[in-house]
């Protein structure tokens, strides 16, 4: 198994990390969030269009670049990096997959849309603390005429005001169908204030809302295999985030202990901080060849196993290293004129999306302990 | 005094909060605290004279200037009481806590005439000027300068403070200032007392992660102090600055540690209503914080009743590090049993709110007064008698 | 609620300490270790015969001194600070409060001989892993001729070879009956080697062992709040000795890294190393006034919920303690030169004690979440 | 090397492993492995034989040195093979590991002959004379003295090395001395190759708290080393020394990580029978042993298959204190997964002895090799490039 990066790997991740410098600096940051919406259009105009990141894990025969799961985790983390808004997780790790797992022709159409930049998607997922998202938990689907009635509660999904499709899977008996609704097809998602600005969060009732057929995606329900391969992509996915997030708020505090001063010192030169800064650089060390390797791993229920250990160490180290960014910042740690809280509210928002890390540890567990009694 | 009397007192004060804090102190309950001090602010000074005509005001000041003269004890029992009723945070504290005792002890009769029964009265606020953007958790690093104008004997001021509690509803300031130029560190330093409501004075708040703004940045420009407004002599203000900190018992921590109780219930109503009472790390992490709460009511009664022995002055020094974590972490716990909707807002939803707050504004209790590394330098350096950190010489 | 100790206590506790600083100092331990049996019969004599130790909460009727629990503590706090290899925790915190709970005439024979230093005492448990260890769970007794067939094993037994009276609980019916064995009576302890030194650890398995009436020191079955009580103090005398340890660990840590150079400066100097230390001193001012505060809580439903956390903070403390005790003396900490792992290795033989920590902290779950499901 | 013919490697190892880790090697299987050092030796000094007879001793030497020439994939396959098959602690790796590549960058053709072939053959055993008492971590603190014996021109050595591997069971030891009065530091340093057989050698070995005794103290006293078995110059010690530890490549940690897995596993199949499996907190800690040991895994192939990029050696420094503290919380696992009763010891259960031997071994892990403290530093100031600790002024 090698997991020496490509140059071509190299070079991508350079560029992404080049642009977002320049694109997602801290000023950008606050003008977004002085804005309030999460969402940063020109530079998801540039990353979506000119330069083609959604492309890059859909296959080529769909219009895509066809690489793979490395170079996607390489985006995510310059993405994490500097809490880039822009609904990149939403689409290349939410609906991409899950579009591919669909795979049918109406699947491919929205592909091909997305890989040119023509749309931002999304997966409205009723229960944002499951590890199956995918599921369709908590929404049904019913056939009444020549369409569908959807039921059920949206109180967190992501992207959705600004995606161009959201898919919404739904059970129809034990089968898992998936909608793809637009804006114009009747989706009415409010948008929700949170302590998270860099994000956009939506929710939404689907009471008894009709959909014509057209809406409804797969054929007879999409295979469990190929939806279980697309869970762990999202997770994958979030992890690198997460990494990157830690990185950033890691990056960020270093120059700032490195410059202040505290009786006669710099922070940076007290031992009991360098300490706890490497620590943070071990656990970080550790989570990307996790996710490097979960990247690379031929077999999917490894995988699937290695990315729910990236999410548990992943989810808390982000919130530790961004807890460490306020602490470490001192006084103006916890102000808004400095950046350590926007990464301190996105790595508690990531938290809980896709599983807590104690879920994703039960799964291992359940691996681990096949004949244990579950607790 | 004995338990009996304790009992008598307890019920007094119930009683009183019952039929004072209501009608339209009502919004006032559990609000104003850290985190939140900058909340309805002209009700909380209605309150505060509402408390002084209860007689509630300095509660522990000597009774012949004003105060009931209680005990450590009677005291705790008025916090245990004002906080659990959920008395709001007090604007008066850093007057009736800090300046009242200081200049009782060490102000001239002049500045007792002055300024204690404007404390008393809960008309006249005050705050705190010793931090400054240089300086942070080294206190002898004061740059802000007093210089004497020879022609009047006031003091002109020239500098600037930050995390400055509620200095944009206070009326008074206290300024530690180097009077002696080229002093460096504990030596050459002044304690003056300033009103705010001057020119040369200006008052920039600073927002907070939680959106408010109860910390502020104080500018002077040749603000003036009174000659007569000097505490102690010119050079011993490091001496007085320091006196000053130590008046701070910690009694009101019983009251804050009612409110910490009452947060910690939320967390576990809301754990029962939404299900995470099924997760195992949940049931344990709430487990932990129940322990931790009581451990803290525990050490504060045996820091406060202490016998000033050598034993319980050293597990003093740990307090504040003690409840300042316990809390950052059950403002985590908080968001965690909350789930993934914890962080959106939601109006109608106070207890989503405060919990929502306390997860944010907890994150400074690790800062502010102290920060969690000064504690434990302070710890291992006073209490295990371990050598001392050196000092750079940078600055 | 007054935490202040009285100069009585005061100056129980600083001769207490004085005596085990001359008589259970390195050497000593380092004597009794090399023998084997864990136990130091002279230093048991000293505490038992000449200073009466036990009978400290034994009440004035039964012989005692009928002093409070705090007294008790600060005595076990003094034991488990030098690890002095004696039962006191197995007499004064498992036998006098199981046989004060029997409270019989019976029960009183042993406890007046037991407080003039005739005999040590320990109670039998079958799970030594529960925190209800005197509910006589895994044995059973069943009435025959003019005595009583005892049936369990007992797998791990404190101090069994030096007690004058094992107790062992055992289930008749619903029922909690106590059976006071001798060492003339038929019990058979086998010693066992363990990797902690300084306790003595005995094995007996209860083959339908027949036992005659006169060893029942109950009648008809003891008290349930009475026999809750007494747990409460065995869990509370343990953590007491739990917090000792902590602090002989980090005492005899303290003195090491003083001295000892690296880099030429001592080892103490280093920041991240005060601050690891600081933090230790920290949980232990925390542990010892949750203990002395739950030695003088008047509600016995309060004072064992606040046993179960002091308990659960006490185990994982003791543990820390004395890990990082081997890991700051460097080298020499795993080697059997110096005590740290003596202090490390009764810290884990503890740790399962009455209870893991997280056993401990469900019973404080169960209470503050009444109807929340357990998992 | 293509994929196939490093399958082709792997099916070899695992065959030879199969019928020569059997008969009266059998009882080696996952003995003398840290912790254990001191195991069988007789028997494990024939397997180092039986290993060189196969071809297996030294396979990343290059040919013409005796080796097999292996690349670093091809390693990483013995490695694991070799671990997961049970292969037993070499006593020859040092030789093997640290010592021959030394003498092949470093070494004069006279002692390439002298020494090559004993470490290829299995039948010469080298230890390490690193660390002093005085020293520990520091190993500029060198007080070792080596002083030149006009006559003969060999060097005489007087000093103390402690935490010497393996020394009573070797040969050969290197020792780092000082050769040149008045200096300090890593200056005036010396690289000695010396025989353990001789009068002015005693070894001394160090019990541990678990029982073995696989370190040593090894005295000095005017012991000889011969003239033409300095390695470079006298005075370039500290750079063969360094140059040596950077040999230590760290592929055999793969092997490592087999028998880490193997505890796991362990530990796992006990937690089925006792019903620990219950317990939410044991299935959470044993998920987290899961995932941390496929993290090292990852790291490990990471950094030995690595491009040399800054980004790569920045991770590549942390490796060593995962891998420690790791290993040290699955020993605390194991025991918390035995219950009341881990700390009996009972001849009759082999797996239980192997979890106690880790719980207490592990111990040292983050203590040899440099502690977790120097590793911190490390990370700290070459990964983060955070300023440097001081160096007092004592010693």
């Amino acid at each position: 198994m090698d997991l020496t990066l490509t140059e071509d790997q190299i070079f991508i991740r350079d560029e992404a990390r080049r642009l977002l410098a320049s694109k997602a600096d801290g000023d950008a940051l606050r003008r977004i969030v002085s804005r309030g919406d999460g969402i940063d259009p020109d530079l998801w105009a540039t990353i979506s269009t000119e330069l083609g990141w959604c492309a890059m894990t859909i296959p080529e025969k769909h219009g895509g670049v066809g690489l793979g799961l490395t170079e996607l985790v390489l985006l995510m983390e310059a993405v994490g990096e500097r809490l880039a808004p822009v609904p990149l997780w939403s689409t290349a790790c939410l609906g991409v997959p899950l579009l591919t797992a669909i795979g049918t022709q109406a699947a491919q159409v929205w592909l091909e849309r997305i890989a040119v930049g023509d749309a931002a998607a999304t997966v409205a997922i009723a229960d944002m603390n499951s590890v199956n998202p995918f599921q369709g938990g908590g929404v049904t689907a019913t056939r009444q005429g020549g369409g569908y009635i959807l039921q059920g509660q949206l109180p967190l999904v992501t992207d959705a005001q600004v995606a161009g499709l959201i898919l919404v899977p739904a059970r129809i008996g034990q089968d898992v169908a998936v909608f793809g609704l637009e804006p114009s097809t009747g989706s009415d998602f409010r948008r929700l204030k949170t302590l998270d600005h860099t994000r956009q969060y939506c929710a939404h009732s689907l009471n008894d809302l009709s959909v014509p057929e057209s809406t409804r995606l797969d054929r007879n329900g999409v295979n469990a295999d190929a939806l279980a391969e697309a869970e762990t992509i999202a997770n994958l996915g979030l992890a690198a985030e997460q990494a990157g997030l830690a990185r950033g708020a890691m990056d960020l505090t270093l120059e700032y202990i490195s410059e202040r001063v505290q009786f006669g010192r710099t922070i940076a030169s007290f031992q009991a901080i360098k300490h706890r800064c490497a620590a943070l650089e071990v656990d970080l060390a550790e989570l990307r060849a996790l996710i490097l390797g979960a990247a690379v791993q031929p077999d999917p229920r490894e995988r699937m196993l290695e990315v729910a250990g990236a999410r548990a160490l992943a989810s808390d180290l982000a919130f530790r290293a961004s807890e460490e960014a306020i602490q470490l910042h001192g006084g103006v740690g916890f102000t808004t004129e400095y950046a350590p809280h926007l990464y301190f509210k996105r790595a508690q928002a990531n938290w809980h999306l896709l599983g807590s890390p104690e879920r994703h540890l039960d799964r291992i567990a359940a691996h681990c302990l096949p004949d244990g009694d579950a607790a | 005094m004995s338990q009996q009397d304790l009992n008598d007192l307890r019920h007094e004060i119930r009683d009183w909060m019952d039929t004072h804090l209501t009608g339209r102190f009502e919004p006032l309950r559990f609000r104003g605290n850290a985190g939140d001090g900058d909340a309805l602010p002209e009700l909380r000074k209605a309150w505060e004279q509402e408390l002084a005509h209860g007689g509630w005001t300095c509660p522990h000041w000597p009774k012949e200037h004003g105060g009931r003269g209680m005990s450590v004890p009677q005291q705790i029992v008025f916090q245990e009481e004002y906080g659990r009723a959920g008395g709001p945070g007090r604007i008066g504290h850093i007057g009736e806590g800090l300046v009242g005792p200081t200049l009782i002890a060490f102000g001239t009769e002049a500045q007792k005439q002055q300024f204690l029964s404007g404390i008393l009265a809960g008309t006249e606020y005050w705050c705190q000027g010793y931090s400054e953007p240089g300086a942070g958790s080294d206190l002898g690093n004061i740059r802000t300068r007093a210089t004497r104008d020879p022609g009047s004997g006031d003091w002109l001021v020239s500098g600037q403070k930050v995390w400055t509690s509620l200095a944009h509803l206070s009326d008074w300031i206290f300024v530690l200032a180097r009077c002696e130029a080229g002093t460096v560190g504990r030596h050459g330093l002044i304690f003056l007392l300033m009103s705010l409501d001057q020119s040369g004075v200006e008052i920039q708040p600073i927002e907070q992660m939680g959106g408010g703004a109860e910390f502020n940045s104080v500018f002077f420009d040749n603000a003036r102090a009174k000659a007569e407004h000097v505490v102690g002599e010119p050079g011993d203000g490091w001496q007085i600055a320091m006196a000053l900190l130590g008046f701070e018992r910690g009694i009101s921590t019983l009251g804050q540690q009612m409110a910490f109780a009452q947060e910690l219930e939320a967390i576990c109503d809301i754990a029962r209503e939404n299900g995470m009472t099924k997760i195992p790390s949940i049931r344990q992490r709430i487990a932990v914080a129940w322990t931790g709460l009581r451990a803290m009511r525990y050490l504060a009664l045996r820091v406060l009743g202490g016998d000033g022995s050598h034993d319980v002055q050293r597990d003093a020094l740990g307090y504040k590090y003690h409840w300042s974590n316990w809390h950052r972490d059950l403002g985590k716990l908080a968001m965690d049993v909350l789930g993934p909707e914890a962080g959106v807002l939601d109006e109608s939803d106070p207890r989503k709110e405060r919990l929502q707050r306390m997860f944010l504004f907890s994150r400074a209790d690790t800062i502010y007064g102290g920060t969690n590394e000064i504690q434990l330098n302070l710890i291992a350096e006073q209490g295990l008698k371990m050598p001392r950190e050196p000092r750079g010489t940078k600055g």
